[in-house]
């Protein structure tokens, strides 16, 4: 028999709550802590930052899907459901839930929640129009049925292999999302009185009044209400709300899992975000000792030395991040030009390898980098079972005079200034977009990579911009090339943006290629042969549900993506860094850094407990 | 009254100044101001060829040198020997494997003197010419004088701050002396009409004083072709800016040619047959002297700080443009408060600018007060 | 403080080699050199003397706020206190308690320019209950009743309500009433009143005098008074000091500065009296007017209100080319209105302004506007009552006398410094000193300046009100012949404001009486003199001060009372009252 | 008087719907709308948001309709309902976000102008009646500090001192306890023992600033014979100061009561954001920057409101103090 919180135990003595045993699930899940048995207790203090930073909620407390990911960040484990079965063709999943597992105001958690879950909210087409894509496949939406109280079925109307990876990453939360008790008052389905109590509660429709009791994945109102059950480790105490200047969480007294000993977790009673509108502010508070586990907004490389300068004084160690990023700077010289000149020089090969070759890597890092990277051009990270040496370090050498000549043979001499002219006469000179707000080094990656190119005899103007703008430029196609860090280095299936025209707002050397690929050709322009290949092996391999098959279709991807060379990288991404105070244990000193594998979340929180 | 009692005046008409010229003799005695201009003009001399008093190449990066302490200009060297000269000595660099925070000491065993008008990095003096003769040189590129320190990327403060001048010291002034001449002029008009017309034009002001700033500037920004130097942008961000700031001092002028219309003198000169712009500007100004040249002075800081601001919110100049309110932009972080102090060093530059614009402005403002004899 | 014995042959106030200088860029002026004088309780010491000749500087020096850069160089000012006590008031700190406990209390001042020493955004009564409450311990509303009365003893009408008016809404005159109020409000051991009549009728100046004279009787206060009124001096004075760039010419009884004068300077003073006392000579050469030309100009039913004071009242009068019109009036009776009405400074509320321009087109200034007001502005000229407030303090004087030839582009560069210097020295400036502002002036020469910019542009109709009021009587006599000479060159027509009726007799042609907006009487300047009609004129000439000590007999005077007094309700016929009937 | 006040009143209402048409035109100005701005965000740390997401999230707020349409639907609420519409990034009606943050704004905004004027006037009175002295050179050099330093940048300064080497919790306008409480007088206590550091910090310029034009409009007044006529009177330094060049120096300063509000707010955006201040600023820039169109024109048209409330009252105070004007 485990224990509960002091505080929870003498609820249950005053007869306020069940109890324990009663609350738990009949067999629990049991997580093994990461060091020892932790205590109960304590308030743990982390920073958001500004009104838009749900995520950083989220990515604490908000993980409880139907599997995980596991620490490694390789493989999923179970979670709410506690097996499955996947059919043969990848179009069937059947999940078996834990049995007893309860929402957050005691209500038992059932099948019936995840059907009302995908069938009534997600495949509601008012709430929304179009179902998220992890739950649509061939243009179609899931279906869920029950089996029993304990198992659902989810059936696709094609393979859908990475639907378990999917399921794995915040955005795959919603059939745990929304209890049925609570949320089918805001359907009309179940309250026809529906608009009425949307009038009374002040929004304009239904649809609003349900957003914003239960929430969405990605929306504050998530964490915007005390009332909503949950099946978080901790519960909305002092909600995230317009102008709130900071959120408490408290523990979740249903919480379904416990630790090897039997003890319910989470071991810590509350969770205190401070939301500072400036990253200064946060780092002040860091720096003092004001906050206990941080590294989301302060894993600015140029912020380590302060850091660890500051270690004793604050009493906190450093938290190391293993970016799932491949590349920390990639250039994207945008092939599908609306200029049919530049379009000519962007697409010529030997171009960019000349312009590849032309930049001096090992001094970028070095200066902007601290010496903390190495030359990279894309792929997955060394580390990862599909790693592709070529596709890796290809052109990272520096050769000045090697790629003055290429460029010469290219067709691009040097004009009287020392700069390069294009056959058509005109100056070799373009842009690169880069958003100085969100990527301060970047930019001055590139003003070092401008030094370089400048000695190749090519002009380059470093465009500093906004971040809307960016975008906006990139949908227009209307850039000549933009630069953004490189996914993909540990979660290749998840983010191939750079591997083939792949994201409409990530592949920015060709978002026309993108656009065919995603609307199956209505819209964009049609791809070369190479990236339609590429597009059919990737379908192939998402499609794949065993891992080595996969692996060995997408390293053909790989190596068609090394031979064509769209995209030119700079090093590989840089790791990231975060702080643990000291008296904080339990926490992985090396996690991945991740959307997908939502940092921290994936490390625990429910398992850290404090030392005194 | 057919003699003056007057000691020492010369008998000639002709003796006798024009006021430009007594404005001119007020100032000269105000020691503080004369110090001012001088300051001043030699900013402006600096702002007008950064390259030639820069040391180092603005925009080099120098990975030894990331967060380079300033260093000393010796003049008496007593290491090696006893001699004069200007010099300094490199610093060795050994860096903290663990906190990565670089360690620099002085090697006094190697000393490099510096050279008056020798030769460095390349720069174009008005778009004209190109030329490499500086002030001050080093002959040792790999160990460059560092005498303001080096930021992040081992870019050298001190010629980022010359380089700087240029732009803080030329732009924005632009925006501030047109939205000084729109809110004279509105707000001359507004005053000394009155009625109706003042009315209307406070209706306007009224308008233009609500227009919130922040949407505009970020319209603005969106707003601006981009392929326009960074510069130029921002230049017209001023401009634009101007043409709403303009309604501040619009008001305050207005509000006091409303009282000022009231007196003899306006009447006079109407008399005169003085033109209403005349009347404005030349009557009436003038007695509103102090408080315009006080503004303008004011506003100059303002607008080189206003800069940071701008950029802080990913607006207004963007490095790697260089200009003071991008270095202290940059510098605006816990981690120079903590280890690099260095690198407020552009804002010392603000600091000697505003200081000497308000002196002068002081000056001006004795100067051409008829009671100040 | 109000019975005080005076101590015999102790002076209150002793000024030994006063000394004043003005460091200027060209080198140090000395405004005031080894001026020495005393003055007893309840006696009054005139100080006369050319304009500029350190007259208010010496003034300023006894209560130590002489502007700056002024200081006092050398010398020593005594008071001598009731109590047996004296300080020297040149050791004290001029900003300290001391000196601040004397002024105002002590020793009161009046200053020259009243136009411009009230303060523009208080109310009068403001400023005198706190002369009142500073050094008295009177309550608000006792100090308020008292302000009231003190309005009402220098003749301010509706006390009540002027009160509470602001300085730009009274008339020069009443603003230099107000001044005089407030001076006299504490009751001071000393007055010093640097031309404190100057904006007065004289009616008005003899209450005021009459007022000055009691409270010298019976609180023993003795008086500096500053004038150029050589009628004032003789009528008021035990002793006159005659200055002249900046040193004492004489220093002396009245009896001897009239009747025995020593010095060359006040001879010549005296001597221009007399001048002033008859018709000029350039006018008595000048044949007469021809009455049958049309005017040039014509004020026709012309009103004006303030709220509810009628400032002028169905004003109707006509000027000829050539003539030289003199407008008289009680103070406060809308002389400036009128005049200012004219210049289209403001805009009348009725009537028509009918002015034939120099083409010979009739422009009705009234409501002219545009180019055709502009260019009748060009040929019609004003000399403004206040001097200083009518001088932009931050142009220098060359400025402000070129700016009408430069503007009408009439003269630039060099030949505009030489008309500018020529101008300057037709009314008596020196042009060296023309990159002054015109603070650094006296208050004479600040009129003159004045005088100098409306005769530049050649005009064909000048409006002068009181524009000779601050010059001594020799300097005034030149101004007024360099005015009619010029009358004679260029057939220049005149509107002569004064109150100065020596001044209408030398120059005017016709006079016109103007009381409480209306124009009373009008006729021909010998005529109106000496054989006025209306019963208000009587009482003016009646209270001409007599130029002679020996002369002081005001039986003569009388006082005009009006028709209907409206406060009272009750309806009284014309009648005339014997002068001061309070005593 | 009245007249006057009823007749501006009435010009109010045209003025405010240009400016807040003026506003929303603007807010939208800058490429892309809420939607677009929204995936930025996120993407910023890496995060992903559904596309059939994003495209159902625009049908939902609108965001297809045409400008005008949505500008007139949003100030019809308003009009007929008092409703400002939703925030789309709270999914909160604006009304709840906006009240108590202008509270604070406002008591934020008038501390400062309380603490600006009562240290600036006086400083600049003396500054230009002991002109050169030692205690104006003080002064000089002391607003040269505060004009040049950045105002953010002191904020941050002093925020490290405090936070580093003496552990005091300094951003926020609220102790923790009292952060998310409803209204009490401890609440009140707890609010002004933490104003007190955003107005010093908002202060130090506005007040540099101040003193520089009280100065250098005082040496104008000073040698006006007004003052003269004061002093003869006897009256002290001090009260003839007070009383006569000073009330005539206060014109430009009533003048600037009109914009004080939303240059404050402006103005102290990168304060309140480096300070943590709750605000207006922040979650107007936040509203702006992330195009959350009714929350921002909310926001801008309540400033715009006070801005000609401020014009209004400022213009009351100039005819008030001065007769000249009044009396036109
Ligand atoms: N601030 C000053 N700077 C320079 N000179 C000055 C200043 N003030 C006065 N003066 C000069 O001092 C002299 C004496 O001036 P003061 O005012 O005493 O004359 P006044 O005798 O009162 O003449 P008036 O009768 O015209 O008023 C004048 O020549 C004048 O020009
Ligand atoms: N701006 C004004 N507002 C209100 N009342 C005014 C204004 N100007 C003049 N008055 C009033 O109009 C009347 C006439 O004034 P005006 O200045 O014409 O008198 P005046 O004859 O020139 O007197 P003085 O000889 O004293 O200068 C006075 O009662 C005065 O108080
Ligand atoms: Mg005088
Ligand atoms: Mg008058």
């Amino acid at each position: 028999a485990g224990g509960e919180a002091p505080a929870l135990a003498q609820l249950v003595k005053d007869g306020k709550l069940p109890p324990l045993a009663e609350r738990l699930p009949k067999k629990p899940m049991v997580v093994k802590p990461f060091e020892k048995v932790g205590t109960y207790g304590g308030s743990l203090r982390r920073g958001l930052r500004g009104s838009s930073d749900h995520n950083g909620i989220l990515r604490m407390v908000g993980n409880q899907s139907l599997v995980r990911w596991n620490l490694e960040f390789t493989a999923v484990e179970p979670n709410l459901a506690e097996r499955w079965e996947v059919s043969d063709d990848a179009t069937q999943f059947t999940f078996h839930l834990i049995e007893g597992v309860r929402w957050s105001d005691g209500h038992p958690f059932t099948a019936d929640d995840v059907v009302f879950a995908i069938e009534d909210c997600v495949k509601n087409t008012e709430l929304y129009s179009a179902t998220p894509a992890q739950l649509a496949v061939a243009g179609k939406p899931v279906t869920v049925e029950k089996v029993d109280d304990y198992t659902v079925r989810f059936t696709f109307a094609a393979a859908n292999a990475l639907y378990l990876e999917n399921l794995a990453t915040p955005l795959g939360q919603h059939p745990t999302l929304f209890p049925k008790h609570y949320c089918s008052q805001f359907l009309p389905k179940y309250n026809p009185n529906i608009e009425a109590d949307a009038k009374k509660a002040g929004v304009t429709s239904w649809t609003e009044l349900f957003r914003s009791r239960c929430g969405d994945i990605e929306i504050p109102t998530r964490w915007g209400n005390v009332d909503k059950p949950t099946l978080d480790p901790w519960v909305v105490k002092e909600p995230y709300v317009g102008g709130a200047t900071r959120v408490v969480m408290t523990r979740n007294p249903y919480f379904w899992q416990v630790d090897t000993e039997g003890n319910q977790l989470p071991y810590i009673d509350e969770i205190n975000f401070g939301i500072s509108q400036d990253v200064e502010s946060l780092m002040l508070n860091v720096i003092s000792g004001k906050i206990d586990i941080q590294e989301r907004h302060i894993s600015v490389l140029a912020n380590k030395p302060t850091l660890s300068q500051n270690m004793q004084k604050g009493d906190y160690r450093l938290l190391t991040l293993v970016p799932s990023a491949s590349q920390q700077c990639q250039i994207y010289f945008n092939i599908t030009h609306k200029d049919p000149a530049m379009r000519k020089m962007f697409a010529d090969k030997s171009f960019r390898q000349a312009l590849s070759i032309g930049i001096n890597r090992p001094e970028l890092i070095d200066i902007v980098y601290f010496g903390q990277s190495e030359p990279y051009q894309a792929g997955p990270r060394p580390t990862h079972p599909w790693y592709n040496e070529k596709y890796a370090r290809q052109f990272t050498e520096f050769d000045a005079d090697k790629a003055g000549a290429m460029l010469d043979q290219a067709g691009y001499k040097k004009g009287g200034d020392g700069f390069r002219l294009r056959p058509d006469g005109q100056k070799v000179f373009f842009s690169i977009d880069v958003i100085p707000t969100l990527y301060p080094d970047l930019v001055d990656a590139l003003e070092l990579v401008k030094t370089h190119w400048a000695q190749i005899g090519i002009d380059m103007k470093v465009n500093t911009i906004e971040r809307a703008l960016y975008y906006t430029r990139g949908d227009d196609n209307a850039h000549d090339a933009q630069v953004w860090p490189g996914p993909g280095g540990l979660d290749p299936m998840l983010d191939p943006r750079d591997f083939f025209a792949f994201h409409p707002q990530g592949s920015r050397y060709a978002i026309p290629w993108t656009l065919w690929y995603t609307s199956n050709g209505a819209r964009g322009e049609e791809p070369p042969e190479s990236q339609k290949k590429r597009m059919k092996l990737f379908d192939e391999a998402r499609s794949t549900a065993d891992l080595d098959k996969r692996g060995a279709v997408m390293k053909q991807i790989f190596d068609i993506a090394a031979e064509e060379f769209e995209t030119v990288g700079l090093c590989l991404a840089v790791g990231g860094f975060g702080i643990i105070r000291n008296n904080l244990r339990n926490v992985p000193e090396k996690e991945p850094d991740s959307w997908s594998w939502p940092n921290p979340g994936p490390a625990l929180p429910q398992q850290f407990t404090f030392t005194s | 009254m057919a003699d003056i009692a007057v000691t020492n005046i010369q008998p000639d008409r002709a003796a006798v100044a024009s006021q430009w010229q007594l404005i001119w003799w007020a100032f000269r005695r105000h020691r503080l101001a004369m110090v001012a201009l001088v300051v001043t003009v030699m900013m402006y001399i600096v702002a007008l060829v950064p390259g030639f008093f820069a040391i180092n190449d603005p925009n080099l990066q120098n990975a030894r040198a990331t967060f380079h302490p300033p260093q000393k200009l010796h003049l008496i060297d007593t290491e090696n020997g006893f001699s004069f000269g200007p010099h300094y000595y490199p610093m060795k660099l050994t860096r903290d494997p663990e906190t990565l925070a670089a360690i620099f000491k002085e090697d006094t065993t190697k000393r490099v003197d510096v050279q008056f008008f020798g030769r460095g990095y390349e720069y174009s003096v008005f778009g004209l010419f190109n030329t490499n003769i500086h002030l001050i040189a080093s002959p040792d590129r790999t160990t460059p004088l560092l005498l303001f320190g080096a930021d992040r990327l081992g870019r050298d403060v001190f010629s980022r701050t010359v380089q700087g001048s240029q732009v803080s010291l030329s732009i924005g002034l632009v925006g501030v002396f047109l939205s000084l001449m729109l809110g004279i002029v509105i707000g001359g008009i507004s005053g000394y009409y009155g009625g109706r017309i003042d009315f209307f034009m406070q209706r306007l002001i009224d308008f233009v004083l609500s227009l919130p700033t922040i949407p505009i500037w970020l319209a603005m920004a969106a707003a601006l072709p981009q392929d326009w130097p960074a510069t130029l942008q921002y230049m017209m961000i001023t401009i634009i800016l101007s043409l709403t700031g303009w309604a501040q001092l619009a008001r305050v002028v207005r509000g006091r040619f409303l009282s000022l219309r009231t007196e003899e003198f306006v009447a006079a000169a109407r008399l005169d047959g003085v033109r209403e712009g005349r009347i404005i500007f030349r009557h009436m100004l003038p007695s509103f002297a102090s408080h315009i040249i006080a503004s303008i002075t004011l506003a100059v800081p303002a607008m080189i700080l206003a800069e940071t601001s701008l950029s802080f919110l990913g607006l207004g100049l963007q490095p790697p443009t260089i200009s003071w309110g991008v270095l202290l932009r940059e510098a605006q972080n816990i981690r120079s408060i903590a280890t690099a102090p260095w690198l407020f060093m552009p804002g010392c530059a603000v600091v000697v600018a505003v200081m000497a614009l308000n002196l002068l402005g002081d000056g001006l403002r004795d100067a051409a007060d008829p009671y100040n004899k | 403080m109000t019975d005080i014995v005076p101590i015999a042959g102790r002076p209150l106030l002793q000024v030994k080699n006063l000394t004043v200088e003005f460091p200027l860029r060209t080198g140090v002026f000395c405004a005031v050199s080894d001026l020495s004088f005393s003055i007893e309780p309840g006696k009054t010491l005139c100080v006369v003397g050319e304009s500029g000749s350190g007259k208010s500087v010496t003034a300023r020096s006894i209560l130590q706020i002489v502007d700056a850069p002024g200081r006092i160089a050398a010398g020593s000012i005594i008071l001598n206190d009731q109590n047996g006590g004296s300080t020297n008031l040149t050791s004290l700190n001029p900003r300290g308690r001391q000196i601040r406990a004397i002024r105002g209390r002590d020793i009161a001042m009046i200053f020259q320019e009243p136009m411009s020493s009230l303060s523009p955004i208080h109310t009068v009564g403001n400023q005198i209950v706190e002369a009142l409450r500073l050094h008295t311990r009177m309550s608000k509303a006792e100090a308020r009743t008292e302000a009231i009365s003190l309005l009402k003893q220098v003749e301010i009408p509706f006390p009540e309500k002027a009160l509470d008016r602001y300085a730009f809404q009274y008339s020069g005159g009443m603003r230099q009433r107000a001044m005089i109020a407030m001076a006299l409000a504490c009751k001071p051991q000393l007055l010093i009143a640097d031309e404190p009549t100057t904006a007065l009728d004289v009616t008005t100046q003899a209450e005021i005098l009459d007022l000055i004279a009691r409270l010298q009787k019976a609180n023993g206060m003795a008086v500096l008074f500053i004038t150029h009124d050589m009628g004032v001096v003789a009528q008021i004075a035990d002793d006159v000091l005659v200055m002249h760039n900046g040193v004492a010419k004489e220093y002396g009884p009245v009896e001897q500065i009239f009747h025995a004068p020593q010095d060359d300077y006040t001879r010549m003073l005296i001597g221009s009296v007399l001048k002033l006392e008859q018709k000029a000579e350039i006018r008595l050469a000048r044949p007469p007017l021809d009455r049958t030309k049309a005017p040039i100009l014509e004020l026709r039913n012309v009103s004006m209100d303030f709220g509810e004071v009628k400032a002028l009242d169905d004003v109707s009068i006509s000027l000829l080319p050539g003539e030289t019109l003199g407008i008289v009036g009680e103070s406060g009776s809308g002389k400036t209105t009128m005049g200012r009405s004219i210049m289209r400074l403001i805009d009348p509320t009725a009537g028509e302004i009918l002015y034939r321009n120099a083409g010979g087109d009739i422009i009705d200034l009234a409501t002219a506007k545009g180019p055709t007001l502009a260019a009748a502005r060009r040929e019609l000229r004003m000399v403004f009552q206040d001097p200083f407030g009518s001088l932009n303090p931050r142009m220098t004087v060359s400025q402000i006398i070129g700016e009408p030839l430069l503007v009408n582009g009439v003269a630039k560069g060099k030949a505009l410094e030489e008309r500018v210097c020529h101008l300057m020295e037709q009314v008596g400036l020196d042009p060296r000193a023309r990159e002054r502002y015109p603070h650094a002036f006296s208050g004479g020469q600040r009129q003159r300046i004045g005088i100098a910019r409306a005769i530049t542009l050649n005009p064909r109709v000048i409006v002068a009100d009181e524009a000779t009021s601050a010059l001594d009587v020799s300097v005034r006599s030149q101004v007024l012949d360099l005015l009619m000479r010029l009358q004679d060159e260029l057939g220049l027509a005149y509107i002569f404001i004064s109150h100065d009726i020596g001044v209408i007799r030398y120059m005017c042609d016709r006079v016109g009486v103007m009381y409480k907006g209306q124009l009373v009487e009008i006729g021909e300047a010998e005529q109106v003199c000496r054989t006025p009609e209306h019963a208000y004129t009587q009482a003016l000439i009646s209270a001409i001060p007599r130029p002679d000590p020996r002369d002081r007999d005001h039986s003569r005077r009388f006082r005009y009372v009006a028709p209907v007094n409206l406060e009272s309700g009750n309806l009284k016929p014309d009648h005339l009252k014997n002068g001061s009937s309070q005593r | 008087m009245l007249v006057f006040i009823a007749k501006r009143l009435l010009w109010m209402i045209p003025s405010l719907f240009a400016v807040s048409f003026l506003a929303f035109v603007l807010i939208q100005l800058p490429p892309g709308d809420y939607v677009t701005t929204y995936i930025a965000t996120l993407a910023a740390s890496n995060e992903i948001v559904d596309q059939n997401t994003a495209a159902q999230l625009r049908e939902r707020f609108g965001l297809d309709d045409p400008m005008l349409i949505q500008y007139f639907k949003w100030i019809w609420g308003i009009l007929s309902r008092g409703d400002f519409g939703i925030s789309f990034e709270w999914q909160q009606p604006v009304s709840d976000l906006i009240w108590e943050r202008m509270a604070l704004t406002l008591i934020l905004a008038l501390s400062t102008l309380i603490a600006t004027w009562a240290i600036a006037l006086p400083i600049g009175v003396y500054s230009a009646v002991r002109k050169y002295s030692i205690g104006d050179y003080f002064f000089t050099a002391f607003t040269f500090f505060g004009l040049a330093v950045p105002s953010f940048l002191l904020a941050l300064v002093l925020m490290y001192i405090a936070a580093v080497e003496f552990g005091q919790d300094v951003g926020g306008l609220f102790s923790p306890e009292y952060e998310n409480a409803s209204w009490s007088f401890a609440k009140m206590v707890d609010l002004f023992s933490h104003l007190w550091l955003p107005v010093i910090i908002l202060a130090v310029s506005s007040t540099a600033s101040l003193i520089r034009v009280m100065r250098a409009n005082m040496l104008d007044e000073l040698p006006k014979p007004y003052v003269t006529t004061a002093r003869a009177k006897g009256l002290s330094e001090f009260r003839l100061l007070m009383k006569y060049p000073m009330m005539i120096a206060l014109n430009p300063f009533i003048s600037t009561i009109a914009w004080l509000l939303p240059n404050l707010i402006s103005g102290s955006v990168v304060v309140a954001i480096v300070l943590n201040l709750p605000t207006a600023a922040p979650l107007l820039l936040q509203a702006l920057m992330a195009q959350d169109m009714y929350l921002a024109g909310a926001f801008v048209l309540l400033i715009c409101a006070l801005t000609l409330i401020g014009s209004l009252i400022s213009d009351i105070l100039l005819a008030l103090a001065d007769p000249r004007i009044r009396l036109e």
